[in-house]
C-alpha cells in the first residue's frame, strides 16, 4: 500500500519541529531554511501551514528534467532527485505549480521531500500529528488531484 | 557546536559591523544567553552608565540551544542596562528571530553607541549592514516588520523591532520579534530606540550542529518525550495557555486588584483563560483561534486571538479585525484585574496595542492602575488627564490611554514612564507597586509568600520570571509548600533564582521547568556545547550569574535597602480569600536569603562566597 | 502501425517513451541526426563549466534504455516528406514509411549577415559539437566574444567565466535578455555581470570580421577586437525546411492544433518547431523551452496512439542563471493589456519581482534572486486562480506569492 | 446543604448541566467529603490535581477527611501552570 504525508493545518502549531527533522536527515544540521518542508504562517488568520511535495502523479518535475536526474521510487512512490545526475538547470523549479522543489545553490543541486526512504522525519518529529505518514487513500489526495487537474496542461476527457 | 564562538559587534555611532571570536573562557563560566550577556556587559560598560546614553550597550544573545531541536530551543535575550530600574535589565523572547540569528552563524550581537540618524541591521548570514531607516522611524511594529521583509524581498527574513514606544522613550517599551513575541520588560526597547536602532533583520541559511549529534537527538527526544506526557505541558498550556491561572489565582486569593487594594476580582472568570474559549454572546465565535508555539516548542502556549468585529474598540478599525497574539495570564491581569476591567475584547485590544507600539502591558497597566487610584483619590484631575475619566473599570480610560501611550500624546507620556515617577510625581510614591521602579507582575505576595521574597531580590526589579514560586506554592511544582507561610521559602526562592539563570541561559524557555528538572535539561546542553555541563555545574553557574547580576546592580548603586516592598504589601491586610488578615512577611525572609546566598546583613557578597564562584 | 519521429530531443525521446509505454503494439523509429545518444542543451552550460562530462547531458542515462522500450533509432536527417504515400526522405538516400509522423526537428541557432561571421573561429554554443569547438579554442586568460546577450548567451557565460575566458558580449538591442526580462531586471542582470568582470556593451554590433592571422571584429562604436574566439548566441529558428511543400501548414513554426496534429492527419509535431496553442494569449506560438518541448511530446504521443488528449497550451516560462544571479519569467510578463502589476525591486541585493495581473488572477511575473517555491507562480497562472484578497497584499509584497498560492488553494483559514 | 462546585480547565466537562460558566450549585447531603463531591459529578480521582475549599489547598489524602459545610466553595483543576 502506497504511503502518503497527510498534513492537517489545524493542528499545526508553527513550532518547526518538522523543518529541524528534515534539514538535519538531510543536510546534516539544523537548518529550516534546508528543509524540504516549509511551514507558512498566517498570521492574519492564525493559521500555520505546513507543505511539502505531494509526490503528485503527474510529477511536472519529473517530466520536465533534461538530463533524467529525477526518479520515481518505485516503492514509496516518492520523486527522488539522483544528486549526481543533476545539473542544477532548475527547469523543474519553474516546472513544478506547487514550488515544493528548490534549488539549493550551496550544493548546486535541485532538493525536494523524497519521503525519506518511506520513514518521513517530518511526522516522527511532529508533536501534534499535523503531519502524519498514512495509507494514501485517506489523505486530503483526492482534493489535491482535483487541484492538479485544474493545474494540469491536459483537459481530463470525458 | 552550541555555540558558533562568533559575535556581531555593531558600533552605532561609527557605523561599523565587525565579527570577532566569542570568549570561550566566559562562555565555560556564563553558558550563554542571560550569563554570558551579562558578563560582557559587566566586563564592557560602566555600571553607573545612563541608561539612554550612548554609553550602555544593547547585546541581542541567543543560547547554546536556540536553533536546536531541543523543545523550547528558540529564544533570545536582549541584555543591557534598564531605564526603568537602572538596574541591569534582561528581557527574553521566543518566536522564531533568536534561532534565525543562530542559523546565521551568530552567537550575540552587540550594539554600542549611538547612530546619527535612524537606522535598521540586517543580517544574512555572515554580512551584517545598517540600513537607513528614517523612513520606518515613527512607524509601529506592525508596519515595520513587513515593510522590512518587503523591501529586502524575503518573506523569511525575521525581524525583532521596537515600535513609537521605543523611540517616544516609553521607559517600559519592549523589543518585538515575529508581531507578537516581546523581550517585553525593564524598557529594553528605550535603550534600543535611544541608539536610533529600529530593527534588526535576520536571515541565517547556515544552520546549527550539535557537539555531540547522537547523544543530543537522544536526550531531546527523551526531553520531548517528558513534555508530551506531562499533564501540564502536554495538555494544560497547549489548551488554556498561560492564562488558565487567572481562575486558579483569584481562588487563592492573590489575584491583585485595583492597584493591589484587594486580592481577589470578581470579573476573573470573564477574562480567564477558560473565557476565552467560549463562543462570545455577540458574534457565536470565541476570542481564541487558536494556540501557537515558538521556535521549537513542543508545548505550544502561546494564545491567538481575535476580537469580536463588533464591538466598540474596534467596530470602525478593520485594520485590527485580524488574528493576532491575545492575552497572556500577566497581561490580562494587568490590563484587567488590575485596573478592574473585565472586558476580554477591550483587554485584547490594548494588548494588540502594546504588541503594535512595542510596550509592556504589565507595567504599562500596572502604572494606569496606579494612576486610576490617584484620580479616584483626587491626587490626579481631569485637568492632569485632559479630560479622561480613569476610573476603575472604565474600559474607555484603558482603550484611550493605550493609544496616547503608544504614540507618546497628552498623559499617555505620563504613563509612559511608569508608575514608580507617576506616583512620585503626584506625591504618592506609596502607590506604586514597584521593586526597583519596575512594576509588580500578577501574584499577590500576601496570599503567596515566597513571591514576596522574590519581587524584593529580583536582580531587574519585580518580576516572576526571576524564580516562580508560584509552582511550588500553588501548583505543587516539583514540590507542594504552603503559600502563606515564610518557613523555607528562603532556600526556596534561591534554588528558583539559580535554576532559573541556568535556562534562561540555554536558549530553553522557563516553562520546561514544569515538567523537565535539572536532570533533564542537562543531558541536553551537555551533547550540544564541549565542557562539562552535569547538574552541579550547570546549578553552580547559575549561582554565579544570579551573584554576577548582584554585583552588577550593587556597582550601579544599588543596597539591601532596594530588596524591598511596597508598604501596602507589608502594612495593608487582605481583605479577603485565605491570607485574609495577612501581609506579606518580607522581614523573616529576607535576612535569611543573604545568609543562604553567602551575603553580607548588607546583601553584599562576601569574598568567600565570590571566590567559590570564581567571581 | 508505424510511427516515426524525426527529432530525438526532449520532445521526440518523450514522445517515443510514451508510444511505448502506451503498448501501441506497432514500431517506433526515432530519428535523430547527431551521432550521440539523445541529449539535452539544457545540459550544455553546465558541460562547459566543467560540472558534468558528455554523457551528463544525455537525456537518459541507461545505454538500453531506447531498445528496451522497442525504440528503433536512426542517425539520418530528413530531407523531405511524401504525405500522399507516407514517408520521409532521409539524406543518406534511404526512405522510411509512417502511418503516424511526429516531427520534433527542434531549431537550429542562427548567424547574423555580418561580413566574416562564417570563417573560422566562429562558433555556435548549441551542440556537443559545437561545445567541443568551444572547449578546444578557450584557455585561461582567451578574449572570447560573445554576441548576443539573449537567453542562451546568458546561460553559457559561467562556463566560459569559470573556463578563465574574459569575456565581452555584444548585443544590437538595448538590454539583455529582452525577450524574457523587463528592463530593470535586465539592468540588474548587466550590472551584475560588470561586477563579475564580464563587459557587457547593450546598443553595440559587429560590422565586420577578418581573419588574417587570427581573428579581428570591428564593433560599431569603432572599437576593434582580437579575440580568440566568437561565440554567436543570437537566436534560434525552428527546423523546418525539409517540409517544404509537403502541404503541412507553417507560420513561424508548424501550425499544430490542440492535440498537437497538423494540418495534414497522422503528421503531429512537437517541440521547438510546432506553433501550439498559447496558454496566455489563446493563440498559436513557438515556446522554445525544455517544459514545452516535454508537454507536447506527450500529447502528441498520446494522440498518435489513439488516446484522446487535448492541450491546455503552453505557459511561456525560463529561469537564467547568470553567473550565479538567478532570474525566472513566466506567462505574460510584459503585462496583460488592461491587467495591472506589482513590483518590488531592490538594487543593492540584486532581487528584483514583478508580478503581472488580469483582475484578480496572476498572469504573469519576472523575478531576479529569487529562487525557493518559484514554481508556485507557475501554478497560480496555470490554474488561473482568484486571488481574492491575497492581490492586494500582493500588491503591498509580491515576495508573498507563495503564501498567496497556499491561500488560495489550501484551506488556511 | 448547598455548595458551591468550581471545576476549571479540561475539568470543566464535568460541570452539571445547569453551571454557569464554571460554576454550579450542588445540593448534597450534610457530611459529603470534598472527595465524594467530586466523585459525585464524576471527576476522576488522578485527574482533580489542584483541590481548594474555599481557597485553601486540601492534599489528595486530606480529601476523603475534608467534610463539607453549607456555603463552601469547592474548586478543582486537572495539573495546570503559567507565568
Amino acid at each position: 500500500m502506497i504511503r502518503a504525508l497527510q498534513i492537517e493545518p489545524v493542528k499545526c502549531t508553527g513550532c518547526l519541529q518538522c523543518e529541524m527533522a528534515c534539514s538535519y536527515e538531510k543536510e546534516g544540521v539544523f537548518n529550516p531554511a534546508k528543509s524540504r518542508i516549509k511551514v507558512f504562517n498566517f498570521h492574519e488568520e492564525g493559521r500555520m501551514v505546513p507543505y511539502t511535495c505531494t509526490q503528485c502523479a503527474e510529477a511536472w518535475c519529473l517530466h520536465a528534467c533534461p538530463v533524467d536526474a529525477i526518479r520515481l521510487d518505485a516503492e514509496t512512490g516518492a520523486k527522488i532527485v539522483v544528486d549526481v545526475l543533476c545539473v542544477g538547470c532548475k527547469v523543474c523549479t519553474i516546472a513544478c505549480p506547487f514550488g515544493t522543489i528548490n534549488y539549493n545553490a550551496s550544493a548546486g543541486v535541485v532538493v525536494k521531500c523524497d519521503l525519506c526512504d518511506g520513514d518521513p522525519e517530518c511526522a516522527k518529529a511532529c508533536p501534534t500529528e499535523a503531519i502524519t505518514y498514512v495509507d494514501a487513500d485517506w489523505t486530503g489526495l483526492e482534493r489535491m488531484r482535483d487541484w492538479a487537474d485544474k493545474t494540469a496542461n491536459e483537459q481530463p476527457q470525458a | 557546536m552550541g555555540w558558533h564562538g562568533k559575535i556581531l559587534r555593531v558600533d552605532l555611532s561609527k557605523g561599523t559591523c565587525k565579527a570577532e571570536d566569542l570568549n570561550q573562557e566566559w562562555a565555560r563560566n556564563y553558558l550563554g544567553q542571560r550569563g554570558l550577556a551579562t558578563k560582557y556587559l559587566c566586563e564592557e560598560t560602566d555600571p553607573k552608565v545612563d541608561p539612554l546614553s550612548p554609553d550602555n550597550k544593547l547585546i541581542f544573545a541567543t543560547g547554546p540551544l536556540t536553533g536546536s531541536m531541543a523543545s523550547t530551543g528558540g529564544r533570545y535575550s536582549v541584555i543591557t542596562k534598564g531605564p526603568l530600574t537602572n538596574c541591569i535589565a534582561c528581557s527574553n523572547s521566543g518566536g522564531y528571530w533568536g534561532a534565525e540569528l543562530k542559523f546565521a552563524g551568530w552567537d550575540m550581537v552587540i550594539l554600542e553607541g549611538k547612530s546619527k540618524k535612524p537606522v535598521y541591521l540586517f543580517i544574512s548570514d555572515d554580512e551584517a549592514t545598517l540600513m537607513p531607516a528614517d523612513d520606518l522611524w515613527g512607524k509601529s511594529v506592525w508596519e515595520t516588520e513587513p515593510t522590512i521583509k518587503a523591501r529586502l524581498q524575503d518573506p523569511q527574513i525575521r525581524v525583532t523591532s521596537i515600535g513609537r514606544a521605543g523611540e517616544n522613550g516609553v521607559l517600559y517599551a519592549g523589543i518585538i520579534n515575529d508581531l507578537h513575541r516581546a523581550a517585553g520588560r525593564s524598557g529594553v526597547g528605550a535603550v534600543m530606540g535611544s541608539k536610533n536602532l529600529k530593527a534588526i533583520a535576520v536571515r541565517g541559511t547556515k544552520g546549527d550542529k550539535p557537539h555531540d549529534p547522537k547523544a543530543f537527538m537522544e536526550a531531546t527526544v527523551a526531553g520531548k518525550k517528558v513534555l508530551a506526557e506531562n499533564a501540564v505541558t502536554g495538555q494544560g498550556l497547549p489548551t488554556y495557555g498561560t492564562q488558565v491561572l487567572m481562575n486558579v489565582i483569584n481562588e487563592i486569593g492573590a489575584m491583585p486588584t485595583r492597584n493591589w487594594r484587594e486580592v481577589q476580582f470578581d470579573g476573573a472568570a470573564a477574562i480567564s483563560g477558560e473565557a476565552m474559549h467560549e463562543p462570545r454572546k455577540s458574534d457565536g465565535k470565541a476570542n481564541l483561534v487558536t494556540n501557537q508555539a515558538c521556535f521549537g516548542c513542543t508545548i505550544a502556549c502561546g494564545r491567538i486571538s481575535k476580537i469580536d468585529e463588533e464591538h466598540f474598540t474596534v467596530k470602525t478599525k478593520p485594520e485590527y479585525w485580524h488574528a493576532s497574539g491575545g492575552v497572556e495570564y500577566e497581561a490580562a491581569w494587568a490590563l484587567g484585574s488590575d485596573t478592574g476591567i473585565d472586558d476580554l475584547e477591550a483587554l485584547t485590544y490594548a494588548n494588540y496595542l502594546c504588541n503594535e507600539d512595542g510596550f509592556d502591558p504589565i507595567s504599562f497597566g500596572a502604572t494606569v492602575a496606579a494612576a486610576m487610584e490617584l484620580y479616584e483619590m483626587g491626587a490626579i484631575t481631569d485637568k492632569d488627564t485632559g479630560g479622561i475619566e480613569l476610573k476603575f473599570g472604565s474600559v474607555e480610560a484603558l482603550t484611550t490611554l493605550t493609544e496616547l501611550t503608544a504614540k507618546g500624546e497628552g498623559f499617555g507620556k505620563e504613563i509612559g514612564l511608569g508608575s514608580k515617577r507617576l506616583c512620585e510625581k503626584y506625591g504618592h510614591p506609596d502607590l506604586s507597586m514597584t521593586v526597583k521602579g519596575q512594576e509588580f507582575p500578577a501574584y499577590d505576595a500576601r496570599g503567596i509568600q515566597g513571591m514576596g521574597l522574590t519581587y524584593a531580590t529580583s536582580n531587574r526589579g519585580a518580576c516572576h520570571l526571576r524564580s516562580y514560586t508560584v509552582a511550588s506554592e500553588v501548583m505543587g511544582i516539583p514540590e507542594k509548600t504552603d503559600p502563606l507561610v515564610t518557613d523555607g521559602k528562603a532556600g526556596l526562592v534561591m534554588a528558583f533564582q539559580d535554576a532559573t539563570a541556568v535556562v534562561d541561559s540555554s536558549g530553553l524557555c522557563v516553562f520546561v521547568t514544569f515538567a523537565w528538572s535539572m536532570e533533564d535539561i542537562a543531558p541536553q546542553i551537555q551533547a550540544a556545547c564541549e565542557g562539562d555541563w552535569s547538574v552541579e555545574n550547570l546549578l553552580l553557574t547559575g549561582e554565579r550569574i544570579w551573584n554576577l547580576e548582584r554585583k552588577y546592580n550593587l556597582s550601579a548603586g544599588m543596597t539591601a535597602k532596594d530588596d524591598t516592598l511596597p508598604k501596602r504589601l507589608l502594612k495593608e491586610a487582605a481583605k479577603t480569600g485565605p491570607a485574609k488578615g495577612k501581609v506579606n512577611d518580607l522581614g523573616k525572609m529576607l535576612p535569611e536569603y543573604y545568609e543562604l546566598r553567602g551575603w553580607t546583613t548588607e546583601g553584599v557578597p562576601t569574598n568567600e562566597t565570590l571566590d567559590r564562584l570564581a567571581l | 502501425m508505424k510511427h516515426v519521429i524525426l527529432g530525438a530531443g526532449p520532445g521526440g525521446v518523450i514522445a517515443a517513451e510514451t508510444l511505448s509505454k502506451q503498448g501501441h503494439g506497432g514500431a517506433i523509429t526515432l530519428v535523430g541526426d547527431e551521432p550521440e545518444p539523445p541529449y539535452s542543451r539544457m545540459a550544455i552550460p553546465y558541460l562547459l563549466s566543467d560540472i558534468i562530462d558528455e554523457s551528463g547531458t544525455y537525456l537518459r542515462k541507461n545505454p538500453d534504455h531506447y531498445e528496451k522500450l522497442g525504440i528503433d533509432r536512426l542517425q539520418a536527417r530528413a530531407s523531405g516528406i511524401d504525405t500522399k504515400k507516407g514517408r520521409v526522405a532521409l539524406d543518406n538516400g534511404k526512405e522510411l514509411p509512417y502511418d503516424r509522423l511526429l516531427i520534433a526537428t527542434g531549431s537550429s541557432a542562427t548567424t547574423p549577415p555580418i561580413e566574416g561571421l562564417d570563417g573560422p573561429g566562429v562558433h555556435h554554443c548549441w551542440t556537443l559539437e559545437d561545445t567541443r569547438h568551444i572547449l578546444k579554442s578557450i584557455e585561461p586568460g582567451s578574449e572570447v566574444l560573445l554576441m548576443g546577450a539573449g537567453f542562451v548567451a546568458c546561460i553559457i557565460l559561467n562556463g566560459l567565466v569559470k573556463r578563465g575566458a574574459k569575456v565581452t558580449a555584444i548585443v544590437r538591442g538595448p538590454r539583455m535578455v529582452r525577450s524574457m526580462m523587463t528592463e530593470t531586471a535586465g539592468g540588474m542582470i548587466k550590472r551584475w555581470c560588470g561586477e563579475k568582470g564580464i563587459r557587457v556593451l547593450t546598443e553595440t554590433n559587429a560590422t565586420r570580421v577578418t581573419h588574417d592571422g587570427g581573428l579581428k571584429v570591428d564593433l560599431d562604436n569603432s572599437e576593434t577586437m582580437n579575440p580568440a574566439l566568437i561565440i554567436v548566441a543570437v537566436g534560434v529558428k525552428p527546423n523546418m525546411d525539409f517540409i517544404d511543400g509537403s502541404g503541412i501548414e507553417t507560420d513561424y513554426g508548424i501550425l499544430v492544433d490542440n492535440h498537437m496534429q497538423t494540418n495534414i492527419e497522422g503528421i503531429f509535431a512537437t517541440g521547438d518547431v510546432a506553433q501550439g496553442l498559447d496558454f496566455s494569449s489563446g493563440g498559436r506560438s513557438v515556446h522554445a523551452i525544455q517544459p514545452t518541448a516535454s508537454e507536447h511530446g506527450r500529447i502528441a504521443a498520446l494522440n498518435m496512439a489513439g488516446v484522446p488528449a487535448t492541450y491546455k497550451g503552453s505557459l511561456l516560462m525560463n529561469v537564467l542563471d547568470t553567473v550565479g544571479l538567478i532570474a525566472t519569467s513566466f506567462g505574460q510578463w510584459q503585462g496583460a493589456k488592461g491587467g495591472d502589476h506589482a513590483e518590488a525591486v531592490d538594487e543593492d541585493h540584486y532581487k528584483y519581482l514583478r508580478l503581472e495581473f488580469e483582475e484578480d488572477r496572476l498572469v504573469g511575473a519576472c523575478s531576479v534572486g529569487i529562487t525557493q517555491h518559484v514554481g508556485a507562480v507557475r501554478g497560480l497562472i496555470q490554474s488561473r486562480t482568484r486571488l481574492g484578497h491575497w492581490k492586494k497584499r500582493l500588491v503591498q509584497d509580491p515576495t508573498r506569492f507563495m503564501e498567496a498560492y497556499l491561500g488560495s488553494t489550501q484551506p488556511v483559514g | 446543604m448547598k455548595i458551591t462546585l468550581k471545576l476549571f480547565a479540561l475539568l470543566g466537562r464535568y460541570l452539571p448541566k445547569d453551571a454557569t460558566g464554571n460554576e454550579a450549585v450542588l445540593d448534597l447531603a450534610e457530611g459529603t467529603t470534598a472527595g465524594e463531591a467530586l466523585h459525585h459529578v464524576g471527576v476522576p480521582g488522578d485527574l482533580a490535581h489542584l483541590v481548594l475549599v474555599n481557597g485553601v489547598y486540601l492534599a489528595p489524602s486530606e480529601r476523603s477527611g475534608k467534610v463539607l459545610t453549607e456555603g463552601d466553595a469547592l474548586a478543582a483543576w486537572p495539573p495546570v501552570a503559567g507565568g
